[in-house]
C-alpha cells in the first residue's frame, strides 16, 4: 500500500481507499471544536459557553468577509436594535460590499443609509423598506437595485441557495450560553422567532445576540444550540415598548368599523365561513376589527375555526383562549399580547417562514388557508394589488405575506378605503408596482362598496342575495374613485430601477423605477 | 372622530389646570416654560384625560406633547392649526417653532420650513416658505463688493459714542461694514428710533450697509433665551442656532469674513453669546474680531449706563456719551414717554 | 375683490387645506402649493386655485396652501373663505352661487 | 300609495369638519345634517358655511337627505347661512331654538325670496323646527301647523334641559313632557318628530335604553353624533318578525282591493283604517332598510 500515513495517535494509516477515496485522518481531540475551555486546564474539553466577549469578537470567529451576506431578522419590528448594532460594529472593522439580508427593515434602520453610503453594504434583500432608508433607496441611492421578496419568497430563496447567508446575526429575548433561545421570555420578547427559524437552520454561521441570558437548557427553544456558533450578551436587542406596541388597539375609526362589518358580511356569505374554517387576518385597523365582527358571527352561527395563520394579534389570542380558534399558528406575533400566549398556550404553534408560506416546499400552510384578509395601497381594475410603494411612488411598505396567502387562501379578501390620503384613489387603473397578480385576489372590500373578480362568480351569485350588501364592479369602484378625486395625473418615474420585485416563487413580477423630481 | 377629543384653552391663571398640563408635558420629559401666554390641549372626551397638547410664547410654539398610543392619529394638526388660528387673531402671523431633529418631519408636514439646524440638538422651524428667503433677499439687495467685508450686530438702546467708536474703528478696518441691527421690540427704545440714531450717528461712514435683523438676528423668534433667562444650556443651543443663520444664511450673501463684537462688561447673557460666538463662527469660516469697549471717566460706555442715568435722574450726565443726535433725541418730546418709562421699570433691556 | 390684509382659513388636518391669502407688492398672482397629492393633483389644484381667484376678481395676491389631501369642495371653501377674510368684504351670495 | 319616506338616523357633522364632509354618505344615514350652528366656533362660521356651500353643490351624497343646521336668524349668521345653503339646493333647513311662530314665519320668507332670486322653485326648500326651550315646547302645535315648508319638528335637548335647570339622564324623565308635546304635535299635523342627539358615544347601553324610549313614544328617528350610532338605531328600529308577517298581510289586502277597484281594504272581515295601512307601509319600508328581504306581493 502507498501513501501511507501516521495520524495523531500514532496509528499508520493509508490517505486513500479504493472504493472510499481520501480519508481525514485523525489529528487531535478537539481538532474541529471551534471554542474551548482554556487551554490552560487540566482536561480542556469544549467551552461549556458559547458566549463571547463581544459582538466585534463574534463577528471575527465568524470569519465574516467582503463580499459575503448577513442577514437579520425583524421580530422586534419597530423597535429592533440589532441591525443597527451589528452594522455599525461591522463598518467600524471596515468591512465592504456586503449583502444585507434582513427579512425585513423599517423607521429605525436610518443609518444603514451611511453604511450603503460608504460601501460597507453593496445589496440589500428585503420583504419591506420604511422611512428614511425606503426614500433614500428610492431616490437612488443604492447601485444595485433593492430585492423585495415575500416572506414565503425569502425562504425559497435561502433554501435554494439564491440567498446564501454567511452569517446570521439573530437577536433573541431569551438564550441559555449554549444558544437555545426563544422569543417568548425577557424584557424584549416578541413572541414567535418564525422568520429567524429558517436562517439559523441555513446561515454558515449563526450569531445570536441577546440581553436575557437563562439557565441551561432554555426549553422550548425555537432555534437550537446545534444551529448557534457564538453567542453576544447586549444590553438590550430593542426597545421593549416598540417591539409590542401598537397594534392590538381595536379601531373607533368609523370607516374602519364600516369596512370591516362589510367585509365580515361578504365572510359570512362567501361559503368560507362552516365550522372548522381557517383564516388569517392581518394587524392593520380595519382587519383587527373584522376579527371581532367575525367573532359575533361565530357565537351566534355556532361555528369554530380550525386555526388561524400568520401574523397572530392579541385579538385573536383572545378567540383562541375563548375556545373559537383551536389552534394558532403563529410565524410572527404582532403584538405583547400574542408574544406572551405561548408561554401558556399549548396549542399556539411557532412555525418558521417555510412551514408558513414556502411555495416552492413540499407544503405550506397558507395553501390551507380558508381565508385571508389582505390591505391594499393601491389596486387595480385587474385587482393586481400594490403594497409596497406609495401615491409618490416612493417605497413605503413591506411585501410580507401578501402573495403568499392570496395564492394559497380559499378566498382572498382586500381592504381598503376607496380614496386615502384625502384624495388618492386606492383603485385605479393601473397599480404603480404589482406586488401580489390579481388572479389570486377574489374580493375588493372598500367602505363605499364590494367588488368581486369576475373570475369567482360563484362567489358574486352568493353575495347578491345577500341584502344590503353594497356591490359594484371593480371599474364602477375606479370611476366612484375618480369622480371623487379627479382623475390622477399618473407618477412618472426614471428609466433607472431602483428595486426587483420577486414573486413567492422567486421569478420577477416587477421592478421599481426611480420617480422623477 | 370629532367627538373623541375636545379642544380647549388652558386657563393659565388656574393652578389646577396648569398643574394637569405640567404632570402630562412631565410624562414626556417636558416642562410648561414660564413664558407661555397660550396653552391649548386634547382632552378625551370619555374621561377628561389630557392626551395632547401645544403651546405659545410669543410667536414661538412650543411644549408639544402627543400620547404615546395616540401617536398618528392627527392630533397635532388639529393643535397646531388651532394656534395658528389663535396667534391669528393676536395679529401674529409668522410663527416659530424649536424642535429635536427627530420630529422636523412632523413639523413640515404642517406647514413648516426650516431655518436652521443645529445637528444633533434642536431645529428651528418657521411656518412660511418666505420668511428667511425674504430676508436674504432683503438684504442681498445691499449687497456691495469688496474684499474685506464684514458684519457688526447692535442693539443701541440707545446709540452712545461706545456704538459710535466701535462702528468707526470696523469701519477703518473693512472695506465694508454691514450693521445689523435687532429688530425685536423689546428695548425701551423702540426699533425704530434705534434705526434711526444708528443712522444718524454713523453718518459720516461711508461704507456702512444698514439692515433690520428682523426675526433672524437675536430676535425673539431664533434666540428666545436672549430675552427671558433661562438655564445656560438652553441659552448655548439657542446661542448657535442665532449664530448658525448668521453663518449659513446671512453672512454668505453678502460675502461677510469677519464679525465685530464690542467687549461685554456688563451682561451676562451677551458676554455668553459672545463668547459662544468666538468659538463656532470660526468653524465656519468666519474671523470674529472683538473690541474693547470706549471708556469714559476709566467707564466703558454702554447704553445701560445711558438708562440708568435716566433712570437716576441725572439725564444732563448722558451728555457726555452720547453723540450729538442721541442728545437731542433724548430731549425731544418724543423721548419723554420713553424716559418715564425707564425711570419707572427695572427691565434689563 | 382686493387682498387688503393677511388672512388664513383652513386646517392642516387631514383632508382639509389651509390657505394663507397676503397682499403682494408686485400686483401679480404667486401661487405657493405645498401638497400631499402634489404628484398626481397638483397641477389640477393650481388650475382650480387660479379658477377661484378669476371668479372672486382677485388680481393681486399671494395664495399659500399646505394641502393635506382636501377634495375641490374644500379647496374652493377654504380659498373663498381666507379671500374673503383678507379682502374684508362680506360675500354677495349672488355672485357666488 | 307612496310610502313615506323613511327618516331615522340624521348624522351631525361639524360644518368645519372637512374630513367628514367629504364622505359621510358611506355610513348611509337617512338624512346628514351639516351643522353650521353650535359645533363651529364664532371664528369659523364664515369657513364653515363655505364649506357646506361647496360640498352641497359638489359632492354627491348619493340620494341622501341633506339637512343644514343654521344659526339664528335674528343673529349675526343666520341670514348668510340661508343665502348660502339655499343656494346650493340644499334639502331641509333646521332651525335652532324655534320658539314661536314668528321664528319660522320670519325664515321661511328669506327662504322664499333666496328661491326666487336663485331660479329654484318657490317652497322646494324644506324646514325642520327644532324646538330646544319651554317656550318652544308650549308653542310645538302652532309651529308645526305654520307652514307648509315645514317636514318636521325636533328636540334639542341640550338648551332645554338648560333652561328647564335640570341635566340629562339616560332614562330622560327630564325629557317625558317635551318628547310628549313634540310628537303629538307632529302625529296631529303629518310631520316627522326627531328625538335629540346622545352625546357619550362610547355608551351603547345608555344609547340603545334612549332609543327604546323615543322608538316606543312614536318617534321617526333621531340625531345621531357618531357614525358608530347608526347602526344600533337601525337595527333598534327593525321590526319583529310579527311586525313584519303583519304588515305583509296589509299590503296583500289594499293589493286585492285595489284589484276590484274598492276603495275599502279589509282583512279577516274587518276594515283597515288609514292609519293601519300607513303604518304597515312604514313597517316594510323599515325591514326592507333594515335588510330583510320582503319578497313582493303578487
Amino acid at each position: 500500500m502507498k501513501n501511507l500515513n501516521t495520524n495523531g495517535i500514532g496509528r499508520t494509516i493509508p490517505s486513500q481507499i479504493e472504493g472510499i477515496g481520501n480519508l481525514e485522518l485523525y489529528t487531535s481531540s478537539y481538532a474541529h471544536t471551534k471554542l474551548m475551555t482554556k487551554s490552560d486546564a487540566l482536561k480542556p474539553r469544549p467551552s461549556k459557553t458559547k458566549v463571547v466577549k463581544d459582538l466585534e469578537e463574534a463577528i471575527k470567529l465568524s470569519g465574516l468577509k467582503d463580499g459575503m451576506t448577513v442577514s437579520f431578522h425583524h421580530h422586534f419590528r419597530g423597535g429592533d436594535f440589532v441591525v443597527n448594532m451589528v452594522m455599525e460594529v461591522i463598518a467600524k472593522m471596515g468591512f465592504k460590499n456586503l449583502t444585507l439580508a434582513p427579512s425585513s427593515l423599517q423607521d429605525c434602520h436610518k443609518p444603514l443609509i451611511d453604511h450603503v453610503k460608504s460601501g460597507v453594504i453593496k445589496r440589500i434583500f428585503t420583504s419591506g423598506l420604511r422611512g428614511p432608508l425606503a426614500d433614500a433607496i428610492s431616490r437612488g441611492l443604492m447601485n444595485v437595485p433593492v430585492v423585495i421578496h415575500s416572506h414565503g419568497g425569502r425562504a425559497q430563496l435561502i433554501e435554494s441557495g439564491e440567498i446564501k447567508i454567511d452569517v446570521a446575526f439573530l437577536g433573541v429575548s431569551a438564550s441559555d450560553v449554549y444558544g437555545n433561545a426563544n422569543g417568548r421570555f425577557g424584557k424584549s420578547a416578541c413572541g414567535s422567532l418564525g422568520y429567524a427559524m429558517i436562517d439559523a437552520k441555513h446561515a454558515a454561521n449563526v450569531v445570536l445576540l441577546t440581553d436575557n441570558i437563562v439557565e441551561y437548557p432554555n426549553a422550548c427553544a425555537s432555534i437550537t444550540q446545534e444551529q448557534v456558533d457564538y453567542i453576544v450578551e447586549v444590553p438590550s436587542v430593542g426597545d421593549p415598548k416598540k417591539i409590542g406596541a401598537g397594534a392590538t388597539r381595536l379601531t373607533k375609526n368609523p370607516q374602519d368599523l364600516l369596512i370591516s362589518r362589510l367585509t365580515a358580511d361578504v365572510i359570512e356569505h362567501s361559503g368560507a365561513f362552516f365550522d372548522g374554517f381557517s383564516m388569517q387576518t392581518g394587524s392593520g385597523g380595519a382587519s383587527l376589527s373584522v376579527t371581532k365582527f367575525l367573532r359575533d358571527k361565530m357565537l351566534a352561527k355556532n361555528i369554530k375555526a380550525s386555526f388561524a395563520l400568520g401574523g397572530v394579534t392579541g385579538m385573536m389570542v383572545e378567540l383562541h383562549e375563548e375556545g373559537l380558534i383551536k389552534k394558532l399558528i403563529d410565524v410572527q406575533s404582532f403584538d405583547a399580547e400574542a408574544a406572551i400566549s405561548m408561554q401558556r398556550n399549548p396549542n399556539h404553534l411557532e412555525v418558521s417562514a417555510s412551514y408558513y408560506a414556502n411555495s416552492l416546499a413540499k407544503g405550506c400552510a397558507v395553501n390551507q388557508l380558508d381565508l385571508v384578509i389582505l390591505s391594499a395601497l393601491e389596486i387595480d381594475t385587474n385587482f393586481n394589488v400594490n403594497v409596497i410603494t406609495g401615491s409618490d411612488g416612493v417605497i413605503r411598505g413591506a411585501s410580507g405575506g401578501h402573495s403568499d396567502t392570496a395564492a394559497g387562501a380559499g378566498l382572498s379578501i382586500v381592504v381598503a378605503p376607496l380614496v386615502r390620503g384625502g384624495r388618492l384613489p386606492s383603485v385605479m387603473d393601473r397599480v404603480s408596482t404589482v406586488i401580489t397578480p390579481g388572479d389570486t385576489i377574489d374580493v375588493l372590500v372598500t367602505d363605499h362598496g364590494i367588488a368581486v373578480n369576475p373570475r369567482r362568480t360563484d362567489l358574486k351569485e352568493k353575495l347578491k342575495n345577500v341584502p344590503d350588501l353594497p356591490l359594484y364592479t371593480i371599474e364602477e369602484l375606479k370611476n366612484m374613485a375618480y369622480k371623487i378625486t379627479g382623475t390622477p395625473d399618473p407618477l412618472e418615474f426614471n428609466e433607472r430601477i431602483i428595486g426587483l420585485v420577486k414573486y413567492r416563487d422567486g421569478s420577477i413580477i416587477d421592478v421599481i423605477r426611480q420617480i422623477k423630481e | 372622530m370629532n367627538h373623541e377629543y375636545a379642544l380647549e384653552k388652558i386657563n393659565l391663571s388656574s393652578k389646577k389646570e396648569k398643574k394637569e398640563v405640567e404632570d402630562f408635558l412631565e410624562k414626556h420629559q417636558l416642562l410648561l416654560d414660564h413664558d407661555v401666554s397660550l396653552c391649548l390641549v386634547l382632552r378625551l372626551t370619555l374621561n377628561q384625560k389630557i392626551v395632547a397638547t401645544a403651546s405659545a410664547a410669543g410667536k414661538v410654539l412650543k411644549c408639544f406633547a402627543v400620547d404615546q398610543d395616540l401617536q398618528g392619529e392627527g392630533l397635532s394638526n388639529k393643535l397646531i392649526s388651532e394656534l395658528i388660528h389663535k396667534k391669528a387673531e393676536e395679529n401674529i402671523r409668522h410663527l416659530f417653532v424649536f424642535t429635536k431633529p427627530e420630529n422636523t418631519f412632523l413639523f413640515e408636514s404642517l406647514g413648516f420650513y426650516v431655518v436652521a439646524k443645529l445637528e444633533g440638538a434642536v431645529d428651528l422651524l418657521e411656518n412660511t416658505p418666505y420668511g428667511l428667503n425674504n430676508f436674504k433677499k432683503e438684504i442681498i439687495e445691499k449687497r456691495i463688493e469688496g474684499n474685506n467685508i464684514a458684519g457688526l450686530v447692535v442693539n443701541c438702546n440707545p446709540f452712545t459714542l461706545g456704538h459710535q467708536y466701535l462702528i468707526e474703528l470696523a469701519s477703518k478696518a473693512s472695506d465694508v461694514l454691514h450693521l445689523f441691527v435687532v429688530w425685536e421690540d423689546a428695548s425701551v427704545f423702540p426699533n425704530t428710533v434705534r434705526l434711526k440714531l444708528i443712522e444718524e450717528g454713523t453718518k459720516h461712514l461711508k461704507n456702512i450697509v444698514i439692515h433690520k435683523g428682523h426675526d433672524y438676528i437675536i430676535s425673539r423668534a431664533t434666540f428666545p433665551t436672549y430675552f427671558i433667562k433661562d438655564d445656560d444650556k438652553i441659552l448655548e443651543t439657542h446661542a448657535r442656532l442665532d449664530l448658525q443663520i448668521f453663518a449659513d444664511s446671512i453672512a454668505p450673501v453678502l460675502e461677510i469674513k469677519k464679525r465685530y463684537v464690542g467687549a461685554e462688561p456688563y451682561c451676562t447673557t451677551t458676554n455668553s453669546y459672545n463668547k459662544i460666538m468666538k468659538e463656532f463662527l470660526p468653524t465656519k469660516g468666519i474671523e470674529v474680531v472683538e473690541l474693547a469697549r470706549k471708556e469714559f471717566n476709566t467707564e466703558a460706555i454702554s447704553a445701560s449706563k445711558v438708562r440708568e442715568l435716566i433712570r437716576e435722574n441725572k439725564l444732563s450726565e448722558c451728555k457726555n456719551i452720547v453723540p450729538a443726535s442721541t442728545w437731542d433725541f433724548l430731549n425731544s418730546f418724543e423721548a419723554e414717554k420713553i424716559i418715564q418709562k425707564i425711570k419707572t421699570t427695572q427691565s434689563r433691556h | 375683490m382686493e387682498i387688503k390684509k393677511e388672512a388664513v382659513a383652513g386646517t392642516v388636518e387631514s383632508s382639509d387645506a389651509m390657505v394663507t391669502i397676503a397682499p403682494n407688492p408686485t400686483g401679480a398672482i404667486e401661487i405657493h402649493l405645498k401638497s400631499v397629492v402634489e404628484r398626481q393633483f397638483g397641477r389640477q389644484i393650481r388650475k382650480l386655485v387660479e379658477e377661484t381667484l378669476k371668479n372672486l376678481k382677485i388680481k393681486s395676491a399671494i395664495v399659500r396652501i399646505e394641502d393635506k389631501g382636501a377634495l375641490d369642495a374644500v379647496l374652493r371653501a377654504r380659498l373663498e373663505a381666507a379671500a374673503d377674510r383678507a379682502s374684508e368684504q362680506k360675500v354677495n351670495w349672488k355672485e357666488r352661487a | 300609495m307612496e310610502t313615506k319616506k323613511l327618516r331615522r338616523s340624521m348624522l351631525f357633522i361639524p360644518g368645519s369638519n372637512a374630513g367628514m364632509l367629504k364622505n359621510s354618505y358611506i355610513y348611509r344615514p337617512d338624512a346628514v345634517m351639516f351643522d353650521l350652528e353650535d359645533s363651529v366656533s364664532v371664528r369659523e362660521k364664515d369657513t364653515a358655511r363655505l364649506m357646506v356651500f361647496h360640498t352641497l353643490k359638489s359632492i354627491d351624497y348619493r340620494g341622501i337627505e341633506r339637512v343644514v343646521r343654521i344659526n339664528p336668524i335674528e343673529g349675526p349668521d343666520g341670514m348668510d347661512d340661508i343665502e348660502a345653503v339655499v343656494r346650493a339646493h340644499v334639502d331641509v333647513i333646521r332651525l335652532p331654538k324655534t320658539e314661536t311662530v314668528e321664528d319660522v314665519l320670519a325664515v321661511e320668507k328669506v327662504i322664499a325670496r333666496v328661491e326666487k332670486e336663485a331660479g329654484i322653485p318657490v317652497g322646494k326648500t324644506k324646514i325642520l323646527a327644532a324646538i330646544e326651550g319651554p317656550l318652544g315646547v308650549v308653542n310645538a302645535f302652532e309651529i308645526a301647523k305654520c307652514s307648509t315648508r315645514l317636514m318636521g319638528i325636533a328636540l334639542g335637548a341640550e338648551d332645554y334641559v338648560t333652561n328647564m335647570h335640570t341635566s340629562r339622564s339616560i332614562q330622560g324623565s327630564e325629557l317625558f313632557q317635551a318628547r310628549s308635546q313634540i310628537i303629538i304635535a307632529a302625529r296631529a299635523t303629518g310631520l316627522y318628530a326627531f328625538d335629540t342627539v346622545f352625546s357619550d358615544v362610547n355608551d351603547t347601553d345608555g344609547f340603545l335604553t334612549e332609543v327604546n324610549i323615543i322608538k316606543q313614544l312614536g318617534f321617526d328617528g333621531k340625531s345621531l353624533i357618531n357614525p358608530r350610532q347608526i347602526e344600533l338605531l337601525h337595527e333598534a328600529f327593525k321590526p319583529s318578525e310579527k311586525e313584519i308577517e303583519r304588515a305583509k298581510k296589509i299590503l296583500i289586502a289594499i293589493k286585492e282591493a285595489e284589484a276590484k277597484g274598492s276603495g275599502v281594504v279589509s282583512l279577516d272581515g274587518r276594515m283597515v283604517d288609514k292609519p293601519v295601512v300607513e303604518r304597515a307601509m312604514r313597517t316594510i319600508a323599515l325591514a326592507k332598510a333594515s335588510g330583510i328581504r320582503i319578497e313582493e306581493a303578487q
